[in-house]
C-alpha cells in the first residue's frame, strides 16, 4: 500500500477545504453548506478508515509506522540553521484516533444537521464544526509539537467560538471567554517547554525529542535549578492540564455548554480535551525521564474524584455530563500517571464514544422537550425510546458495568493504579490515587445513574413548571406553550448517530483478541488487539530514524528493529512493573470496581426510583453547598485572585501615589522650583536672552545671507548638488 | 566591440541623459522619466556585472528587483502627479513650494 | 539553447545542400532562411487576417439569415481583395490638428505587436520560428505594444471620440492582461516550463492529455482565459474602445486607407493568435491524436491539427460577436476586477496545489491510472 | 555577428532615445521616445543572455509604466505654465529654457568625465572571465534564486507594491467636493 501526500492530506484538508467554502459562500449554499462539512467529514473518515484497515487487516504489524516530512521552511544562511519541518507521523495510535475522530465527528455533524435545524446560528456553527475537527486531526497526524502547538491553538478558537455562538447571550458570552482565558494559561506553559525543547534540541520532532531521550541529551542539564527533564515535562503537562481541563484549570469546561449540545459533543468528546491527554501521551517517555509521573497521577486522581462529586448535585443534564467528563478525564490523565499508556489511550477511545453518544442524547432531549434541568424531566422512557436505548447503554458504559466499554478502560486504569499506589513500592502517600480513584468509580456510577433515573424514569414532570396538571396525560400541554413531546421517530439524522455510536459502548470491540497475523481472529486468543497495537513509545527505535520527504512516493516503510531493552539507560526508566503483582492488582480491581459499580447503582436505585432512601443533599447541607459551588473555584478566581488580589493592589498602588508621591515629591518639587525660578529668571533675562538669543539671531542672519542661495526649495537645484557632490567623491576615488 | 566597458558607457550615457533631463525639464512628468532613465541605467550596469564578472545570477535577481521598485515609483509618483494637478492645476515643478516657508 | 526554425531544418539533408549552395556560409543561409519563413508566416497571417473580414461577414450573415458578400470571386471569396485595393488606394486623409509624428507611429505599434507575437506561435514542432524558453511571456509581454498603438492612435487624432476609445482601450487592456496573465500562470505551472514547446510537448493530443482537462481549475482557467482574450483584442461583447453606436468607431475613426488597415488588420490578425495561443495552451495545441512520429510529413499534420483548433476558436470568437450585445464601461470593469482576477488567482493557487497534492498528474492519470 | 549586430541596433536605439527624451518638447513624444529607449535596453539584456529580465523590461515598461505615464500626461493635460521666478544668483528659478539646458548638460559633462575615470579603472582591475555565446536558459535559476537565497527580497517587494497599489488609489482618487 502506497501512502502518498494524496492519501494523508484529504484527512486534514477536506475539512478545511469545507470551512473556506462554507464560511465564504456558506449563505447562498443550500442549507447554509451544512452537507458539505458533513460530506468533508465523512472523507476524512474514508481515509482514516483506509489508514486504519490497512495496518489491520491489511498486514498487521505493532510496529506499524509512517513518517514523512517535508520542510516548511528553510533560512539557511551561513551561520544559523533555521529550518522547520513538518509532517505526518502515523503509528498505530494515530491510525486508531483519526479512525475515532473523525468517526464521532461525522456522527456529530450528522446529529448537527438536525439539532441546528432552523436555527439562527445554523450556518456559522457549521462553519467552526469542520474547522475544529480538521484541527483535531491535523493535531494527532503532526509530527513535531510546533504544529501541533499551531492545532491546539486553533481548537482553541473554534472552540471559543462555538462556546460563544449565541453571542447575544451574557453568559455564553462569558462563558467562551472564560474557556479561552483558562485554556490560555495552559497553552503559555505548552509553548515554554516547546520553545525550550526547541532551544535544547534545535528541533521539536516527537522523533528527535524520542532519539534524544534515548542518547541521553537530557541527562545532568538543568534549568532553574530543576532537571531540564523535570522543566519540559512540566512545561507541557501543564499545556495539558489546561486544554484536557484538569484540576485547576478545570473551570472552563463545565461552562463550555453553554454552546449547541452538539458542539459540546465535539469538545468533550473527541476534540479538544482529548488533545492534552493526547500530548500526554506523546510525550510520555519525557514525562517519564522528567520524572513527574506522579504528579500526573495525582492530579488526575483529584479531578477525577472532585468531579463526580460535584456531578452528584448538579441538576442540569449538560452539567452532569460535563463533570463526568471532567471526571473521565481525570481517568485518562491518571491513567497516564500510573504508567497504565494503552488504558489511559484505550479509555480515551471508549470515553469519546460514549460521552459524545451522552451529549447527541443530551441534546435530543433538550431539542424534544425544551428542558433541561432533570427535575423538570422525567418519564421520558415512553416518547424517547431511541433516545433512551442509546443513552442507558452509553450510562452503562461509563458507571462501569462488566461488558461494556467502559469496564474494559477503566477496570484496567484502576487496576494499574492500585498497583501504582499500594504495591510498587512508592511514597505510601500516593495510594491516595487509587483510593480517590475507586471512590469516583463508585460516583460515577451513582451519580450517571441519577441522571438517567431523573430523566427517563418516573413521572414526567415536563409541564409541571407551567402549571398545566399532572404528567403526560394531561391533554392541554401542547395549547398554551408549545411544550407538546412528540414521539420519537427513527430518524437518520437524529437516532441513527447516537445507536451507532451506542454499539460502540460493547466492550468486545476494544478488548477483542487476536492471534497472528491477523483481525479477523478476533475471538478466542490470549491477548487483547489494543495491547499488542498501543504501546508507549520504545525511544531507542528512533535513534538512527530516517525521515522520508514528503512528496516521494514510498511503500508503507516499517521499522523492524528489535525492541532494545531500554530500561536502564541514560535514565531513562520506562515502566516496569512486577508482572505478578500487576496481574492480582488487576484481579483485585476488577472485583473491587464491579462491586463499587453495582453498589452506585444501587444507591441511586434505591434513591430515585424506589425513594426509599432519601437523597442526601438535605442531610449534609454544607457538602450540598460546598459541591453545589463547584468547591468555589470560579468564586475563588474571580473573588479572591481578581477581585481581592488585584483590585486590593490597586488600591495599594493608589495610597502610594496619592499619600507619598503626590504628598511630598510632588509638592517638593513644587517648593524648590519656586525658589529656583526665580534665579532662573534673572539668569534669562540677562545672559540668555541678551547675549544668547540675540547674539545667534546676528550670526544666523549672517549665515543666512550665504546659505539662502543654496536653500533654494528648488528641488533640482538640489539634484543638481547632489550630482556634484557624487561626482567629486567619484574623483577622490582616483582608481 | 561587446565588452563590459561598452555596456558600461552605454548605461553612464542613460544615467547622465536621466540627469539632464531631471535638471533641465521643468515638468513633473519629465522629471520621472529622467528617474526611469537613471534606474535602468543601474539595472543594466547589474547586468552587465552579471554577465562579465560573476559566476551566478544575482545580477539578474537585482535589476528584476529594480524594474519592480520603479514600476511602483512610477505608480506612486504618478498618482502624486495627479494630486498635485488636482490643486494646483498645474504641473509645474516650482509650484510645488507649499513646505517652503 | 532555443531551438529555432533553422535549427530544426538543418538535421535533415537538403539543409546540407542549401548550405552549399550558399557556398557554407551559415549565416547568410540561416538569415535567408529566417527571413523567408518570416515572410511565409506573415503572409499566411495576413490571408488569414484578410480571411477573417470576409469571414466575420459571412458569418454575421449567415447568422442573420443574409447571404453576405457574393459578387467577388466565387462566394465572394475575392471580396477581401477588392477590400484592399480600396483601403490602399483611398486617399490618407490627416487631421490638421492631429499630433502627426504619433499619427503615423500607431498603426505601426499595433502592427509590431501582434507580427511580433508570431515569431514564438508554434504552428508544429518544427514551424516554430524561434521556441524561445520564455515563449509565452515574450509574447503577453510584446502584444502589450497593441495596448500602447490603440492608445497613441486614440490621442494623437485629437478628436473626441478617438480619445475616449483610446482611453478605454488602454484601460481595458491593461486591466485584462491580469487574468489572461495569472490564467496562463496556471498552465506554465502544469507544464513547468515557459517555452511553447515544453506546454505543447507536456500535453498529449487526445483530450484527456490535454491541459484544459487536466484538472478542474485548468479548466476553468481556459474560460477565464477566453474571456480576457477577448476583451483584449477588443472584440465584442467587450468591444468599447471602437463602440460604432457610441464612439463613432472609437480610436481609429479619423484614420483612413492603409492606416485604418493596419488598425483592422491587427486586430483580426491578433484574434487569430489569440487563438492560437488558447489552442496550444490549453488544447492540445499541435499534437497529432495518437502519433508520435517526428518525421517531415508529420509537420504537415501537426500544422493541420494546429490550424483546425484554431480556427474553431476564431469561430467561436465571431460567433459570440454576433450573439452578445456590448457591455458598459462600469461592467466591463467589475468583470475584470471582481470576478475574473480572483477566480484567476484562485484558479492559480488551486493550480499549485493540485501539482503539489498529486504530484503532477491529471485528473485523466489518476482515474486511467498512470503508466 | 547577428548578436553584434542586435548589440550595436540596441545601443543606438537605447540612446538616441534617451537623448530624444532629453530633446523633445512635447511631453507625449518624450514618453514615446523612453519607450524606445527601454526597448533598446531590452535588446541590450537579450544580447547579455538575460532573456528573461530583458522579457520582464518589456512586459512591465511597455505594458505598464509608460501606459502609466501617457495617462498621466492626458489627465494632466501639456498646459505651458512658466515661471518666471528667480533665485539669488540670478539663475533661473525653474529649469525649463536654454540657460537650465546648458546647466543639465555642464553637470552631465562633469558627471560623465569622472565616471569614465571610473569606468576605465574599474574594467582593469575587475578580474577577466572567459565569455562564451552560449546562452543558456536563465528562468530555472531566476526561479530558484527567487524562492531561495533571495526570497526575502522577494517578500518584501510583494509587501511594496501592495503598499504602492494601495497608496497610489488612495492618493489619486478624487476628493469628495463639500
Amino acid at each position: 500500500m502506497e501512502y502518498t501526500v494524496g492519501s494523508i492530506a484529504p484527512i486534514f484538508l477536506s475539512p478545511v477545504i469545507a470551512f473556506v467554502i462554507n464560511a465564504f459562500l456558506g449563505r447562498k449554499l443550500p442549507r447554509q453548506g451544512d452537507w458539505l462539512a458533513t460530506l468533508s467529514i465523512f472523507i476524512s473518515f474514508i481515509y482514516s478508515a483506509r489508514i486504519f484497515g490497512d495496518f489491520v487487516f491489511g498486514n498487521f504489524a505493532t510496529d506499524f509506522f509512517i513518517h514523512k516530512t517535508f520542510t516548511w521552511f528553510d533560512l539557511n544562511h551561513a551561520a544559523t540553521i533555521f529550518k522547520v519541518d513538518m509532517g505526518v507521523y502515523i503509528d498505530n495510535m494515530t491510525a486508531i484516533m483519526l479512525l475515532m475522530v473523525s468517526g464521532v465527528a461525522f456522527l456529530i455533524h450528522l446529529f448537527s444537521t438536525w439539532y441546528m435545524d432552523h436555527d439562527e446560528k445554523h450556518g456559522r456553527f457549521f462553519v467552526f464544526l469542520p474547522l475544529f475537527t480538521s484541527a483535531m486531526l491535523g493535531l494527532v497526524l503532526s509530527d513535531n509539537l510546533f504544529s501541533l502547538f499551531i492545532f491546539w491553538e486553533i481548537m482553541g478558537f473554534c472552540s471559543y467560538s462555538l462556546i460563544g455562538i449565541y453571542n447575544q447571550k451574557e453568559k455564553a458570552g462569558d462563558a467562551s471567554l472564560k474557556a479561552f482565558m483558562t485554556t490560555r494559561v495552559g497553552d503559555v506553559f505548552l509553548l515554554l517547554g516547546i520553545v525550550a525543547l526547541w532551544m535544547f534540541l534545535g528541533s521539536v520532532n516527537y522523533v528527535d525529542i524520542y532519539a534524544a531521550i534515548a542518547e541521553g541529551k537530557f541527562a545532568g542539564q538543568t534549568v532553574l535549578g530543576i532537571s531540564f527533564a523535570t522543566f519540559t515535562a512540566l512545561c507541557i503537562f501543564l499545556g495539558a492540564m489546561g486544554k484536557s481541563a484538569q484540576f485547576p484549570l478545570h473551570v472552563w469546561l463545565p461552562d463550555a455548554m453553554m454552546g449547541p449540545t452538539p458542539g459540546s459533543a465535539l469538545i468533550h468528546a473527541a476534540t479538544m480535551v482529548t488533545a492534552g491527554v493526547w500530548v500526554s501521551l506523546r510525550m510520555y517517555p519525557l514525562m517519564v525521564l522528567g520524572d513527574i509521573t506522579w504528579f500526573i497521577a495525582v492530579v488526575g486522581a483529584i479531578t477525577a474524584f472532585g468531579a463526580a462529586t460535584v456531578a452528584t448535585v448538579q441538576t442540569d443534564i449538560k452539567a452532569v455530563l460535563a463533570y463526568s467528563t471532567l471526571s473521565q478525564l481525570g481517568y485518562m490523565i491518571m491513567g497516564v500517571g500510573v504508567g497504565s499508556y494503552n488504558a489511559a489511550f484505550m479509555h480515551l477511545i471508549t470515553h469519546a464514544c460514549f460521552k459524545a453518544c451522552l451529549f447527541l442524547s443530551a441534546g435530543s432531549i433538550i431539542h424534544s422537550v425544551h428542558e433541561q434541568e432533570m427535575p423538570k424531566l422525567g418519564g421520558l422512557r415512553k416518547y424517547l425510546p431511541y433516545t433512551h436505548f442509546a443513552m442507558m447503554a452509553c450510562t452503562l458504559a461509563i458507571a462501569g458495568i462488566p461488558f461494556f466499554s467502559g469496564f474494559v478502560s477503566k477496570d484496567r486504569i484502576l487496576g494499574d493504579a492500585l498497583y501504582y499506589g499500594f504495591m510498587s513500592g512508592q511514597n505510601p502517600l500516593l495510594a491516595i490515587v487509587p483510593i480517590l480513584g475507586f471512590a469516583a468509580a463508585g460516583l460515577t456510577a451513582f451519580y450517571m445513574f441519577r441522571m438517567m433515573f431523573l430523566t427517563f424514569y418516573g413521572e414526567n414532570r415536563t409541564h409541571d413548571n407551567h402549571g398545566h396538571g399532572h404528567g403526560h396525560k394531561d391533554a392541554h400541554g401542547h395549547e398554551a406553550h408549545g411544550h407538546e413531546i412528540h414521539h420519537e421517530h427513527l430518524d437518520v439524522r437524529q437516532n441513527v448517530p447516537l445507536l451507532i455510536l451506542a454499539v460502540f459502548t460493547l466492550g468486545f470491540w476494544f478488548c477483542g483478541t487476536l492471534t497472528g497475523q491477523s483481525f479477523g481472529k478476533v475471538f478466542g486468543a490470549k491477548t487483547e488487539w489494543f495491547k499488542v497495537l498501543v504501546e508507549a513509545p520504545v525511544v531507542e527505535k528512533f535513534v538512527d530514524h530516517k525521515r522520508e520527504d514528503f512528496s516521494r512516493v514510498d511503500t508503507r516503510e516499517k521499522t523492524h528493529l528489535e525492541h532494545a531493552h531500554y530500561h536502564h539507560q541514560t535514565g531513562y526508566a520506562g515502566p516496569n512493573p512486577d508482572e505478578h503483582k500487576l496481574h492480582s492488582a488487576h484481579t483485585i480491581g476488577a472485583i473491587a470496581s464491579i462491586f463499587i459499580a453495582f453498589a452506585g447503582v444501587f444507591l441511586a436505585f434505591l434513591m430515585y426510583i424506589k425513594g426509599s432512601v432519601k437523597p442526601w443533599a438535605s442531610k449534609f447541607p454544607g457538602i450540598t453547598k460546598t459541591l453545589e459551588n463547584k468547591y468555589g473555584f470560579d468564586e475563588f478566581y474571580i473573588d479572591i485572585l481578581i477581585k481581592k488580589g488585584l483590585l486590593g493592589l490597586n488600591r495599594g498602588l493608589a495610597w502610594i501615589d496619592m499619600g507619598i508621591y503626590d504628598r511630598y515629591v510632588v509638592d517638593g518639587m513644587a517648593f524648590v522650583n519656586r525658589v529656583l525660578y526665580k534665579s532662573a529668571k534673572w539668569f534669562d533675562n540677562v545672559v540668555v536672552d541678551a547675549i544668547g538669543v540675540d547674539g545667534t539671531g546676528v550670526a544666523v542672519n549672517l549665515f543666512n545671507l550665504v546659505l539662502r542661495i543654496v536653500q533654494s526649495g528648488k528641488i533640482q537645484f538640489y539634484f543638481i548638488m547632489l550630482i556634484m557632490v557624487l561626482a567629486s567623491y567619484v574623483w577622490t576615488l582616483n582608481i | 566591440m561587446m565588452s563590459l566597458a561598452s555596456y558600461l558607457i552605454i548605461s553612464l550615457i542613460l544615467f547622465v541623459v536621466g540627469i539632464v533631463v531631471m535638471i533641465a525639464r521643468k515638468n513633473i512628468v519629465a522629471i520621472l522619466l529622467g528617474i526611469e532613465l537613471i534606474l535602468n541605467a543601474a539595472a543594466l550596469n547589474f547586468v552587465a556585472y552579471s554577465r562579465y564578472v560573476t559566476n551566478n545570477l544575482d545580477g539578474h535577481i537585482f535589476s528584476l528587483f529594480i524594474i519592480v521598485i520603479a514600476a511602483a515609483e512610477a505608480a506612486v509618483g504618478l498618482a502624486i502627479v495627479i494630486r498635485f494637478f488636482q490643486i494646483k492645476e498645474t504641473i509645474h515643478i516650482d509650484e510645488a513650494t507649499q513646505l517652503r516657508n | 539553447m532555443n531551438q529555432t526554425v533553422v535549427s530544426y531544418l538543418s538535421q535533415y539533408e537538403f539543409y546540407d545542400f542549401l548550405l552549399a549552395l550558399f557556398r557554407n556560409n551559415q549565416g547568410v543561409l540561416a538569415f535567408t532562411l529566417y527571413l523567408l519563413l518570416a515572410l511565409i508566416i506573415v503572409g499566411m497571417c495576413a490571408t488569414i487576417g484578410g480571411l477573417g473580414t470576409y469571414a466575420e461577414r459571412k458569418i454575421s450573415a449567415d447568422l442573420q439569415a443574409r447571404i453576405g458578400p457574393n459578387r467577388v470571386g466565387p462566394y465572394g471569396l475575392l471580396q477581401m481583395l477588392a477590400d484592399g485595393v480600396k483601403m490602399m488606394t483611398k486617399e490618407d486623409i490627416m487631421p490638421f490638428t492631429a499630433d502627426k509624428k504619433l499619427f503615423y507611429l500607431a498603426p505601426l505599434l499595433c502592427l509590431t505587436g501582434v507580427f511580433a507575437t508570431l515569431a514564438v506561435l508554434p504552428f508544429s514542432s518544427g514551424f516554430i520560428m524561434a521556441d524561445l524558453n520564455v515563449g509565452i511571456f515574450y509574447l503577453v509581454a510584446i502584444s502589450s505594444l497593441v495596448g500602447l498603438g490603440v492608445f497613441l492612435g486614440g490621442y494623437a487624432s485629437n478628436s473626441k471620440w478617438s480619445m475616449l476609445g483610446g482611453m478605454r482601450g488602454a484601460s481595458q487592456i491593461i486591466s485584462y492582461e491580469i487574468p489572461v496573465t495569472i490564467s496562463i500562470l496556471a498552465i506554465v505551472l502544469l507544464a513547468g516550463g515557459m517555452g511553447f514547446g515544453t506546454i505543447v510537448g507536456r500535453q498529449g493530443g487526445l483530450p484527456h492529455e490535454w491541459f484544459m482537462f487536466h484538472n478542474p481549475f485548468a479548466f476553468i482557467a481556459f474560460f477565464v482565459y477566453s474571456v480576457g482574450a477577448l476583451a483584449e483584442t477588443n472584440r465584442a461583447p467587450f468591444d468599447l474602445p471602437e463602440a460604432e453606436s457610441e464612439l463613432v468607431s472609437g480610436y481609429h475613426t479619423e484614420y483612413t486607407g492603409m492606416r485604418f488597415g493596419f488598425f483592422a488588420l491587427a486586430e483580426y490578425i491578433e484574434v487569430f493568435v489569440v487563438c492560437g495561443v488558447a489552442a496550444s495552451l490549453f488544447l492540445g495545441g499541435y499534437n497529432v491524436p495518437g502519433i508520435k512520429l517526428d518525421i517531415l510529413p508529420m509537420q504537415a499534420a501537426q500544422f493541420v491539427i494546429f490550424m483546425t483548433k484554431t480556427l474553431v476558436l476564431y469561430y467561436v470568437v465571431i460567433w459570440i460577436r454576433w450573439t452578445l450585445p456590448r457591455l458598459r464601461v462600469d461592467q466591463l470593469m467589475s468583470v475584470c476586477w471582481k470576478y475574473l482576477t480572483p477566480i484567476a488567482i484562485f484558479n492559480l493557487m488551486g493550480c499549485a496545489i493540485w501539482m503539489v497534492v498529486f504530484n503532477g498528474k491529471s485528473i485523466a492519470e489518476l482515474v486511467l491510472g498512470s503508466h | 555577428m547577428f548578436l553584434q549586430f542586435l548589440f550595436i541596433s540596441s545601443a543606438v536605439l537605447t540612446v538616441s532615445c534617451a537623448l530624444g527624451v532629453l530633446m523633445v518638447k512635447n511631453i507625449m513624444h518624450s514618453c514615446v521616445f523612453l519607450l524606445g529607449s527601454l526597448m533598446g535596453i531590452a535588446g541590450l539584456y537579450a544580447t547579455l543572455g538575460a532573456d528573461f529580465v530583458a522579457i520582464t523590461q518589456i512586459m512591465v515598461y511597455v505594458g505598464g509604466v509608460v501606459i502609466l505615464m501617457l495617462f498621466a500626461v492626458m489627465l494632466t493635460g501639456g498646459n505651458d505654465f512658466v515661471s518666471r521666478a528667480q533665485n539669488l544668483l540670478g539663475l533661473p528659478a525653474s529649469m525649463g529654457n536654454k540657460w537650465t539646458y546648458a546647466i543639465g548638460l555642464l553637470v552631465g559633462v562633469v558627471f560623465l568625465l569622472t565616471n569614465i575615470q571610473l569606468i576605465r579603472g574599474l574594467t582593469k582591475a575587475l578580474p577577466v572571465k572567459t565569455i562564451t555565446n552560449e546562452f543558456p536558459s536563465t528562468v530555472t535559476q531566476i526561479g530558484h534564486l527567487l524562492v531561495k537565497d533571495h526570497v526575502l527580497a522577494f517578500e518584501m517587494s510583494s509587501v511594496l507594491l501592495l503598499g504602492a497599489l494601495v497608496g497610489a488609489a488612495i492618493i489619486a482618487r478624487p476628493r469628495k467636493q463639500n
